[in-house]
């Protein structure tokens, strides 16, 4: 068994990943020219790594396409900010909308891809990021169910494991759902596994083989 | 992904196949992608499903497709008019089947198909002929017809400007069904009078951004 | 009974009215400010008697409010009609937009008044003014379903009478329907009437008393 | 009916009746009507249902009308922020109802309420949480959930520019729920930056005609 070696492209380190070179290896993997929009958090850090000539367009879902890099000082204007309340840039080229026309395009499958975090992902590919489920907790949703059913690809970018070292890709997800059957693939610290109809397929793995995944994950794996 | 631009209609009619559904823009004449139709005739694609506001005026655009026999059926609002010889014998022979939707219906089934939307509960139409054998249910003492998106294959709609990534801008009241078609169709080909440089359109003003719109041809009598 | 002298009021003849005189008489009563939408064929004659100070804005369901007089000569533009297809102008503080959200303009209820002609009209307000229902036309319904739901208030404009002499305004439409119990008040050649709750109400008569047209119609009329 | 306008955000909110159902644009402070939510403040209405994408920040705004204990229910999709710890404590001690909304959902349902729409199938949801207790359908192989219009009373919305016929215009992305939102409601209040003559908006460029516009007033710190 030599996954973590086939598997591992050149260029990409055979160690576990950082959070900056998981993004450089999701914005790798986008197509040139995609209509992309990253979700808030670990996502959005995807943006850096896009080279300048992708042609990636990226989506923010209150209401523009062809958003840029985060505002710096004088940029800074309160009429413009991303998902995140963070103000952003404009590129050339952007279109402004409202919010029910920019949630008609999320939804109705216009987006090439869609990047979220999560707290798991289960082997079918359902997700869960919008809520612990604590009973003190105040549930917040946001776009995330939007997002998660409406991107014709859906990346999940997260850690493996969680702090306490119970594994975030399980047989069924014990978080309160965010959809059902609608990740297409999971990048991770360790891994990057593709949800496929036979199950979850191991594509790439760093720094740790997929004997040594297979023991500490309970979902069936397949390799490439 | 990225819009593409060609020289020429036919190349940007390319590809249609027979059986598909192509919803048409325009509203009479205006908007009326009159080059992508002529060029939909010559690449020939036939037992086609059109959708569009009207069945063809004289015997050019739309009522030429139809006149060649290339159209199976037509979904429309009003295929009654002065001029729609073409489509009125085809019809009274029994030779092309059509769907009549409230005009109202076609531009919400349009745009619930590009919205994501599964169907909708609609007051138009409730109590007629055109909502017989359809779902009905009452909300709040009014009673609604359940109306089923209608996506197209191909989209075949006239602009007036477009920039070089695909955002398009209209003119007046010949925006009418373009931008509400291109978010219903896999396949938007865009006919347009004029390109311009990306960034000199008005980001506040783009109505039909570079995402819906997958082809691109600029006016031959213009171009 | 003096029904005809007491409902006519000053300034309208007594006689049976012409096309224009129906026409002006509608605009007379369109309050100040509303959005209006006048259908294809003699209501868009009300038009020509609104006057200069109206603020009466005109919607056209092809995707205009704000919309001006026909145009005339070189004021045509191929890409600005009416829902006739009849080039038009455009007036300061105009505005377009798409088809979907012209309609949904209409059907959610934001117009203030549609007036529309009609082949009958029955005593509960359910129009008919779409199709003969004849074996052999061809069916063609445009926006006339939607003006009929949506409008916060519906005016009709029509003859009373057909020219084979039958009444127009009926206990039951024997064309098919275009919507049910939505219209509000019949204006004809003879007489206008309110659609209530609790009837057909006669609120003028030109060249006709109530009593005349009482034998004349099927239709039971209350007298304000 | 013509928009009106007024001198001062305190006229432009008179007579919202407690009771009201307020929608209330903006994201973030984008678009965020704060002196229309100021002047509410004053007019004192009280028992509100407040629909809005969050449920206040600070403690100025929103967060000030959920502190002076005039909102029964918030409908938002994102009431946790870092600074809501106006309505996180009113929630944890059960004094303020909550219905949680995906975001696409409170939009697509403003937007429902404002097209005439009785209810709509959406796939966003199903399976969750958010989807329990609530009608859903197969169609073609998937799943959606049956959602109904949210209508307001009234709507406080924020935008760029205004003519005189009450044509509005939104800047950037603080453009958001405003549109939707004014479609919405009942009785549509707007604070804008500035008040035009008419004649000077682009026609092809108005995002929300004045249709929709019931009363308008010019930000003070702008007057």
């Amino acid at each position: 068994m030599t996954a973590t070696n086939t598997a591992t492209g050149a260029g990409v380190p055979p160690a576990r990943l950082g959070k900056h070179e998981m993004a450089a290896l999701v914005a790798r993997d986008i197509p040139q020219g995609s209509f992309v929009n990253l979700g808030i958090g670990q996502p959005t850090l995807v943006a850096d790594h896009l080279p300048a000539d992708s042609g990636v367009v990226l989506h923010t879902e209150n209401g523009m396409l062809n958003m840029g890099p985060a505002a710096e000082e004088d940029e800074i204007d309160p009429d413009l900010t991303n998902a995140g309340k963070v103000p952003v840039t404009e590129l050339p080229g952007a279109a402004y909308f409202h919010h029910a026309d920019s949630f008609a395009m999320m939804r109705g499958g216009h987006l090439d891809i869609c990047v979220l975090g999560a707290f798991q992902v289960s082997g079918r590919g359902d997700l869960a990021n919008w809520h612990t489920g604590a009973p003190d907790a105040i549930p917040a949703v946001g776009g995330a169910m939007d997002l998660a059913i409406g991107a014709k690809k859906v990346f999940v970018m997260m850690t493996l494991f969680a702090k306490d070292g119970s594994p975030k890709l399980v047989p069924e997800c014990t978080y309160p759902l965010t959809g059902l059957g609608c990740v297409d693939r999971v990048y991770t610290d360790l891994a990057v596994f593709d949800i496929t109809p036979e199950g979850v397929e191991v594509t790439r793995t760093f720094g740790i083989t997929v004997d040594e995944l297979a023991e500490r994950l309970d979902v069936p794996l397949l390799t490439a | 992904m990225s819009t593409r631009f060609f020289e020429h209609a036919d190349e940007a009619v390319a590809g249609i196949e027979d059986g598909s559904t192509v919803l048409v823009g325009g509203f009479g004449m205006a908007g009326m992608p009159v080059e992508l139709i002529d060029a939909l005739i010559r690449q020939g694609a036939k037992d086609l499903t059109v959708v569009s506001n009207n069945a063809g005026n004289g015997d050019t655009g739309l009522a030429a497709l139809l006149a060649k026999g290339r159209v199976r059926k037509v979904v429309c609002s009003f295929p009654r008019q002065a001029d729609s010889w073409v489509f009125d014998d085809l019809y009274r022979s029994g030779r092309i089947e059509l769907e009549v939707v409230p005009q109202g219906n076609l531009a919400e089934r349009m745009r619930a198909a590009g919205a994501g939307i599964g169907a909708f509960y609609c007051p138009t139409g409730a109590g007629t002929l055109l909502a017989e054998g359809k779902e009905t249910r009452e909300i709040d003492g009014r009673t609604y017809v359940l109306e089923y998106p209608i996506k197209g294959d191909v989209a075949l709609i006239g602009a007036h400007r477009s920039d070089r990534m695909g955002n398009l801008v209209y003119r007046r009241t010949a925006r009418n069904f373009g931008p509400v078609m291109a978010t219903a169709a896999t396949t938007v080909i865009a006919q347009v009078r004029e390109i311009v440089e990306t960034g000199s359109l008005d980001p506040e003003a783009v109505v039909t951004p570079g995402i819906y719109v997958d082809r691109v041809v600029q006016e031959a009598q213009r171009a």
